[in-house]
């Protein structure tokens, strides 16, 4: 009971308080909310949507297991976007160049993937670990200098190749697709998707049932009551953004073996970002990081179908933006309320159970 | 590039003398204005639909040139405006958001479909799949090979030919720049034809090529300021005309040539895609020299005439110089006085006599 | 008594008292020497834009937006308040700017992006300092909302104006401004040729030329922020919480009142640092993404700079330069840097040296020797990392100074009223 | 109540306080408590840990706000809405923790928030000067704080206090950081400043202390005010029965257990101080043997915190050597240090000791996240978590913690019964020694006596315990051997069964036996 209040109340709250601030904005440019309701609604049953609301929320999912890794120790990887792009490219590179058998294709390059994005978290690790660089700071600049490698890994004169307009890495032979679920017109599931779950299952294990996630979850907790208990802060710092990076590394794979099969210039960016969004949004908990990937990526798809209908899709935006502020307010809101309800149901328990009052006089 | 010694900080500076070519002898405005490709066709039965680059109507760019060949259908061919729909791209969204964008379209029975952006190439390769009934276009892109699906591809390299062509004519300097958004191989097609055009009329001219950012960053085509410095990097070092291909970038190219344009060193920038002269506002236009048309307008036009016509197959493989696909625009009249060179140039192009290269050197 | 005494005890040593040369000698020399390794390699690898005063003229207009931002970053974190919300902030602040500017005029954008970014502020304040949200997480949400705020507006009330949702029209700008007679003498004086007096003049020429009211607003808030922060009675009630809120509360200060304010001055500078790119002599007018990451750098800077106006300013200045370098000169140049760079550690080693620091000094020789080696190997530097060469010096300098670092005691801490012992 | 006796004219008290009620969540922190004191007096204030002390002072001082009852100055009934409120009434307080802040020079701590008075400027420096002799502060006014050493940062405190014109005076626990000397020159700045009219508050346990230097005494005991007294006419014992009620019990261990099987060999330990300067520990050298208790004994901040935390491991240290149980372990990990057999009660439960949103069940595991039986060890370390429920609710049993169950987040229970929890934790995993770092601080009577009794069986039982506390009839009772350190060395041993806590309290000051009796 209390527990459906303090999970499930603060979502509701903050997505009804974006709904009503979208609705406003809505109504001063001259658009009716309903409508907007009503096309956001139906579009789910058109064409591809539903399916690639699926597709994009697994994505989402993976990029917001990777925020999260990091925030359960009170680490912010904002790093998630250049470690997922670099580790896109480099993977794509890596499966055009291989020919492996199917299967172990794909199992190389997934890996390949997770390696670089390791490998491109531990930039800011070690200097977070040794050197006290904030992450932040670190991995932002991570960012940039990932945009500048790609761009030369995929120039013509390293491995790209020009079709038309565009230049792309080799394209990945058949036998390193990821197949997927096909749902004829309505478009295909990508078999990445299932891979998504698993590592959601996998996050959640780690997290409540080993002794790293309890370390994690400790470190994140009280560093200094974790070091009393044994954990090594340094070398957890480490080894949290090292998998989150890994787990980053794994997000732009879900398009690249299901779909695109080749990193080109056009290769989308900034599901990093949206990863952090989505972790919020979760609490960093792997089912609710599932929802809020799964209503992030319905709502990008709803600024299409609001932009069909003649409805500014910049809504969206505002109604994203919202709901993140209004959720981390409201779970505060709420936090802060339960502690105090809880403090005072103890003390009353106590009374009851040994029949002195808690509050003793002289 | 800068071996000019030490300049000044803003001052132009008087470079080498450059030795010119005279222009080709083919000369006589040969085949300056083609024949209209297609009589005009009766479009009002037709429901037309433009999916967008990011941006959409508005970015003073191609964007803008495709719909300005809408509109031009809608006008002269008798298109019904209700009967036409235009979305836009977003930045930095996926695959499925462009098929989802054709696929509703489709579904509300538009026919025929223009994609306005080589970034729709896959996603209208799987849509145009799904509905061999519809009939697509694409510009910038010609990787998609399927019946209904017509190209819109540009020799931007040979319209570029010719305004770098006008800026070696021009120059005092003998010392041009290039000013690039992103470091693609669209925009190196631009700046081959106008190396290229440079140094058929000036061999020992020099071209300062600089991008502002590089391949998938494509914040060069909307960070003007940065595009500011760049064009002023190249000025500084003693080019006198800078030609930019760095879309909402450009206005920063063009400031920054406005600035340094001083009563006795004018400086002169070359536009793109459209006649930047017109869509720039005052008093900054007036540095435009030329600008290297881009004729999405004539494209979008020319293929929902021959779709209506039912004659998709007679559109050119290529808008070149040929078919007016690209050129270069006179508003301003700076050109004025070289026109004739350019017009010879532009026969010799045309006629096969100066090949001109699409990939930079 | 069964104790027995065992070992006498160690005197206490005195509190350090001793000061060595004050801040700004200190920083003439930091300047003095920067600009003798820079005429240096000018001189040595031909390179005459890294001295060159366009190169500091374009320093100074990129730098402009990092620097309000890092200044609105210090306001804020002074205070103890994290904001990496600067970014949404400032993304506010250059739809703010081109909505006022358009209307009103370039002096009304300052303040249109000032109230703009402001506004921001006061969000980030309510998540932190009311409700105790993570000042981390609160400021990545206001970036978010900032992206889809001014996004909204600007297809609302600019699609009418330039028919353009991702535009602003064009809007008037400042009219620039030399200081003369010192412009032009040093102008004179760079066109000389002079090893080193022309390059000194040079980089300081761009400094005094093509200036906007802006410009020297921005270098005027560097001390100015200083004397407030520092000097003031409202800057010492500021910066106590930072450092020990619950010590502040103790001793009358409203430390809610203190901290929102603060917030509210950090999103009004990262509000002018939106203007600063909106009146950028190249736009004049708002562009959807024309922040790019400026408000992450600015916050960059400041850590850079330790917190400290003067250090803001040097880091700010430090990324504007080498990216006016690199976008002036390109790849050649921040090769040439690379040799400056060798310079550098080697003086670096000699000081240390003489410290008798000799594991610094061991580090600092070998690591000018690697960068060395990579500038006689490497004919240029490719373009693809030359443009993120800004990027790359942060890092390395803070992997070099940051234990040096010294952020406010209590940044990123939530306070709440009648806490602590 | 037992307030003093009639009621006195009007003005004659500098301060009332009068039926002060505050309530936290789950606790009476002060319960009608009424106070008066006397102008020009110090009025000493005794209590227990967490009797509600400083929170009352704090209502007193407006950083908090009382549910109940009325706080009169000067006869007239105000209303202290902040601290502003309390400074311009003329009341000012030095807290028990002290309110500094490290990265701001002194005058800066001392100016902050009172700028309005003389400015910023000479005639603020003028006045600081003037004040610092009378509180014998030798700091240059622009030295940082984080320089400065204890003594002086509580002058800086008392600058602070008097720089506002405070005339009324409240001195949370000023004594429990300083060393003799330095409680006698606070002692003799104090009767200086009596004589010109000061009022003082002074809050402390330490009854000697009491009865040096106060007029009056009041005793406060759970939240209520128990009376007050004439610290001349009452004994200390007769104090300290009204401060912890009726029976005091005591924590005497005579029986010896003590091997002569080495569990812990430190030698020559040491540790350098961060920013460099004198070492924290300075070549320490002890051994305690299975059976035996050793104590430690010492005035806070010499040493002792950071004795406790590099031999868990937690700091490294600098030089020497640790040995447990033959086993060379000065390189070894936290973790593998209590895997080879120490447990660790540590001395500040909240921050060390538990997980605080966490329930009891998720804090069970913390420190034995390797073993059984809350793990499975292993590659993987698979948490067994029904099995660290049932351990929790053993220990729940077995150490009498009151919860409702071990599902409540650790938060929600009281100091002390979080105390037992920490204590039952640290002895499951059959540890060879336990390092206990003041085990019943803010604890009450009896749960204080439990965990006497918990250390005594343990320690019948074989185990080394190596013993810090800061009560030293804790530590004369429980010891079997006691070490006295002093700025990071063991500077003297002393026999429990004949030291007097007079002597030690001598020793662990550096003076001579004679000069403490
Ligand atoms: N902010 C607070 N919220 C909840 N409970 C509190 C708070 N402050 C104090 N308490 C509780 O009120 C009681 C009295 O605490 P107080 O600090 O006044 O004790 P004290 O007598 O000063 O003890 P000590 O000698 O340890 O300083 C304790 O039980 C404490 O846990
Ligand atoms: N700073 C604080 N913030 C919130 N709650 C607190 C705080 N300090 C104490 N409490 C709450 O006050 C209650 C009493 O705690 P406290 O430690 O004062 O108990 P106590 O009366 O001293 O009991 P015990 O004798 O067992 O130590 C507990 O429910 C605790 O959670
Ligand atoms: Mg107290
Ligand atoms: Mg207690």
């Amino acid at each position: 009971m209390t527990r459906i209040r303090t999970v499930l109340l603060p979502p509701v709250l903050a997505i009804v308080f974006a709904a009503l601030l979208c609705a406003v904005a809505l109504l001063i440019n001259g658009d009716s909310p309903l409508t907007a309701l009503r096309v956001m609604v139906t579009q789910v049953g058109e064409g591809t949507t539903a399916v690639d609301i699926i597709n994009t929320g697994a994505i989402y999912y993976v990029a917001g297991l990777a925020v999260a890794i990091g925030f359960q120790m009170k680490l912010f990887n904002i790093g998630v976007e250049g470690q997922f792009r670099l580790a896109a490219c480099v993977a794509a590179i890596a499966g055009g160049a291989l020919s492996l058998p199917p299967g172990l294709h794909t199992l190389v390059i997934i890996l390949v993937g997770a390696a670089v994005g390791a490998l491109w978290a531990s930039v800011p690790a070690l200097l977070k670990a040794y050197r006290g660089v904030h992450e932040v700071i670190s991995s932002i600049m991570m960012n940039f200098i990932a945009t500048g490698v790609i761009a030369y890994l995929i120039s013509t004169e390293g491995f790209g190749v020009l079709r038309g307009n565009n230049i792309s890495t080799d394209p990945i032979e058949p036998t390193g697709h990821f197949p997927g679920i096909s749902f004829g017109a309505s478009g295909t599931i990508f078999g990445f998707v299932f891979l998504a779950a698993a590592l959601g299952l996998a996050y959640g294990f780690m997290l409540n049932r080993t002794r790293f996630g309890f370390e994690l979850k400790a470190s994140g907790e009280s560093p200094t009551a974790a070091a009393a208990g044994g954990v090594d802060a340094r070398r957890m710092v480490i080894v949290a953004l090292l998998l989150s990076g890994a787990m980053a590394g794994l997000v732009g794979l879900p398009e690249l073996l299901g779909r695109d099969h080749a990193y080109t210039l056009t290769s989308p960016a900034g599901y990093g970002f949206t990863g952090i969004a989505v972790a919020l949004l979760g609490r960093n908990h792997p089912v609710g990081i599932a929802l809020g990937a799964l209503l992030w990526a319905f709502l990008d798809k709803s600024a299409l179908a609001l932009d069909n209908v003649g409805v500014p899709r910049e809504i969206v935006l505002i109604m994203q933006g919202s709901i993140v502020l209004s959720v981390v307010i409201a779970y505060e809101i709420v936090r802060r309320y339960e502690l105090a309800a809880e403090q005072r149901r103890v003390a009353a328990q106590l009374r009851a159970v040994t029949g002195v009052p808690a509050e003793v006089g002289s | 590039r800068d071996t000019g010694g030490q300049q000044q900080g803003g001052g132009g500076a008087a470079g080498t003398e450059c030795t010119r070519n005279p222009a080709p002898a083919a000369a006589g405005g040969a085949a300056a204005t083609p024949a209209p490709i297609a009589p005009n066709a009766d479009a009002s039965a037709l429901k037309v639909g433009m999916a967008y680059d990011i941006g959409g109507r508005g970015d003073l760019s191609f964007n803008d040139s495709a719909a300005a060949g809408l509109e031009k259908a809608i006008s002269d061919l008798g298109l019904v405006q209700t009967n036409t729909r235009e979305l836009a791209a977003a930045e930095n969204e996926s695959e499925d958001a462009a098929a989802t964008r054709l696929r509703q379209l489709v579904a509300d029975g538009f026919n025929p479909i223009i994609a306005v952006g080589f970034k729709y190439a896959t996603a209208l390769k799987a849509v145009a799949t799904e509905n061999p009934q519809v009939q697509f276009a694409i510009v910038d892109d010609s990787t998609v090979e399927l019946p209904n699906v017509t190209p819109l591809v540009f020799a931007e390299e040979q319209g570029s030919f010719l305004v770098g062509a006008a800026a070696a004519l021009k120059t005092k300097s003998c010392q041009i720049g290039f000013v690039g958004g992103v470091d693609t191989p669209l925009i190196h097609k631009f700046e081959a034809g106008y190396v290229a055009g440079a140094k058929a009329v000036a061999p020992n001219i020099e071209v300062d090529v600089d991008y502002i950012s590089p391949a998938g960053d494509f914040s060069g085509f909307n960070d003007s300021a940065r595009g500011t410095e760049v064009a002023r990097g190249q000025l500084d070092g003693g080019a006198d005309i800078v030609y930019q291909a760095a879309g909402a970038s450009g206005q920063g190219v063009f400031e920054a040539v406005n600035t340094a344009t001083k009563p006795d060193a004018q400086k002169l920038a070359i536009g793109v895609d459209s006649d930047q002269y017109n869509t720039v506002a005052p008093p900054v236009n007036e540095v435009i020299m030329t600008s290297m048309l881009k004729r999405v307008d004539v494209a979008v036009f020319n293929y929902i005439n021959a779709v209506a016509a039912g004659a998709t197959g007679s559109l050119p493989k290529a808008f070149d110089l040929s078919v007016d696909g690209v050129g270069y625009s006179t508003s301003g009249g700076k050109v004025d006085d070289i026109a004739d060179q350019l017009d010879a140039y532009k026969a010799a192009i045309i006629k096969g006599d100066i090949k001109v290269p699409s990939e930079r050197q | 008594m069964t104790a027995v005494e065992t070992k006498p005890a160690a005197p206490v040593p005195q509190a350090r008292n001793g000061r060595r040369l004050p801040g700004w000698a200190r920083a003439a020399i930091v300047v003095a020497i920067g600009v003798g390794i820079l005429a240096i390699t000018t001189t040595l690898t031909g390179q005459y834009q890294l001295t060159s005063s366009g190169t500091t003229q374009a320093a100074v207009r990129l730098l402009l937006p990092i620097l309000f931002a890092a200044l609105g970053g210090l306001w804020a974190e002074r205070s103890g308040v994290i904001n990496i919300g600067l970014e949404g902030m400032m993304i506010l602040g250059t739809w703010g700017a081109a909505w006022a500017g358009f209307y009103w005029g370039p002096w009304a954008a300052v303040i249109g992006g000032l109230v703009f970014g402001a506004l921001g502020g006061v969000l980030h304040a309510i998540a932190t300092v009311t409700f105790g949200v993570n000042h981390i997480v609160s400021g990545v949400a206001i970036t978010l909302l900032g992206m889809g705020i001014t996004q909204y507006l600007a297809q609302l009330i600019f699609v009418p104006l330039s028919r353009n949702p991702r535009q602003s029209p064009r809007i008037e700008g400042f009219e620039t401004f030399s200081i003369q007679p010192l412009a032009d003498w040093l102008a004179e004086l760079e066109g000389q040729q002079r090893v080193l007096l022309s390059d000194a003049a040079g980089l300081l020429g761009g400094v005094v030329s093509g200036l906007t009211p802006l410009v020297v607003l921005g270098f005027l808030f560097v001390p100015v922020s200083y004397y407030v922060l520092w000097r003031s009675r409202f800057g010492l009630r500021l910066r106590s919480c930072g450092e020990n809120p619950v010590a502040a509360a103790s001793l009358g200060v409203n430390v809610f009142t203190y901290k929102y304010l603060a917030v509210i001055i950090s999103g009004g500078f990262a509000g002018l640092g939106g203007a600063a790119l909106t009146l950028n002599p190249g736009q004049l007018g708002y562009l959807e993404g024309q922040t790019g990451g400026r408000g992450y750098i600015g916050l960059a800077a400041m850590i850079f700079g330790n917190w400290r106006p003067g250090g803001l300013l040097a880091g700010a200045a430090l990324f504007g330069y080498v990216d006016g370098v690199q976008l002036r000169a390109g790849g050649e140049a921040v090769h040439a840097l690379l040799y400056a760079t060798s310079i550098l550690a080697v003086i670096l080693a000699i000081f240390w040296a003489a410290r008798r620091h000799w594991r610094s000094a061991a580090v600092a020789l070998a690591a000018g020797l690697v960068v060395y080696a990579v500038y006689w190997v490497i004919p240029e530097v490719p373009r693809e990392f030359a443009s993120y060469a800004p990027q790359l010096v942060t890092l390395l300098v803070l992997a070099v100074a940051s234990q040096r670092l010294r952020p406010p005691a209590a940044v990123g801490l939530e306070y709440r009223r009648g806490e602590g012992d | 109540m037992a307030v003093a006796d009639t009621a006195p004219p009007r003005g004659e008290y500098a301060v009332e306080l009068a039926g002060i009620t505050k309530r936290f969540p789950g606790v009476v922190a002060n319960s009608d408590i009424s106070l008066r004191v006397r102008r020009g007096e110090v009025h000493a204030l005794c209590g227990e840990n967490g009797a509600g002390k400083s929170t009352l002072m704090k209502i007193l001082y407006g950083m908090q706000q009382p549910d109940e009852g009325t706080i009169s100055v000067d006869g007239e009934v105000v209303h202290f809405r902040s601290p502003a409120d309390a400074i311009k009434a003329g009341i000012g307080m030095v807290h028990q923790h002290f309110m500094l802040a490290d990265n701001l020079t002194v005058a800066e701590n001392i100016l902050l928030g009172a700028e309005g008075l003389h400015g910023m400027g000479a005639t603020a420096r003028q006045r600081i000067a003037e004040l610092e002799g009378t509180v014998g502060l030798r700091a240059r006014p622009d030295v940082l704080v984080e320089r400065l050493g204890v003594a002086d940062r509580q002058r800086v405190e008392i600058l602070k206090v008097l720089y506002r014109g405070a005339r009324t005076v409240i001195l949370d626990e000023p004594t429990a950081v300083l060393v003799p000397q330095e409680v006698e020159e606070l002692f003799a700045t104090l009767r200086r400043m009596r004589e010109e009219g000061f009022t003082f508050v002074f809050i402390s346990h330490k009854l000697d202390e009491v009865r040096a230097i106060a007029d009056t005494v009041t005793v406060i005991r759970r939240g209520a005010c128990v009376g007050s007294a004439d610290p001349k006419a009452v004994t200390s014992r007769q104090l300290a029965e009204m401060m912890v009620g009726s029976e005091l019990p005591s924590p005497e261990t005579r029986e010896s257990t003590v091997t002569d099987r080495d569990v812990l060999r430190v030698t020559g330990l040491t540790l350098d101080a961060e920013g460099g300067g004198r070492p924290v520990l300075d070549g320490v050298d002890l051994v305690v043997r299975a059976g035996e208790v050793l104590g430690i004994a010492g005035v806070e901040g010499n040493g002792q915190t950071e004795l406790v935390e590099t031999i868990m491991g937690m700091r490294r240290a600098s030089g020497g050597t640790i040995v447990l149980d033959g086993k060379d372990i000065t390189r070894a990990h936290t973790l593998q240090r209590r895997e080879a057999g120490i447990g660790y009660v540590p001395e500040d439960r909240t921050r060390h000791g538990l997980l605080a949103t966490q329930p009891l069940w998720v804090n069970r595991i913390l420190g034995y996240q390797s073993r059984r039986p809350v793990a499975s060890g292993g590659l993987l370390g698979v948490l067994d978590r029904a099995a660290a429920r049932r351990d929790t609710e053993r220990i729940v049993e077995e150490f009498d913690v009151r919860t409702p169950g071990v599902d409540v987040p650790a938060a929600a229970l009281s100091g002390g019964n979080q105390q037992k929890l920490v204590v039952g934790r640290e002895l499951s995993g059959d540890p060879v020694l336990l390092i206990a770092a003041h085990p019943t601080r803010g604890v009450d009577v009896g749960a204080q006596a439990g965990i006497w009794d918990v250390l005594r069986r343990a320690r019948a039982e074989g185990l080394a315990v190596l013993l810090v506390s800061a009560d030293l009839d804790e530590l004369i009772g429980l010891s079997d051997t006691i070490k006295v350190m002093l700025r990071g060395r063991l500077v003297a041993d002393a026999d429990p069964a004949t030291v007097t806590p007079e002597e030690l309290g001598a020793a662990m000051t550096g003076a001579d036996a004679e000069g403490a009796a």
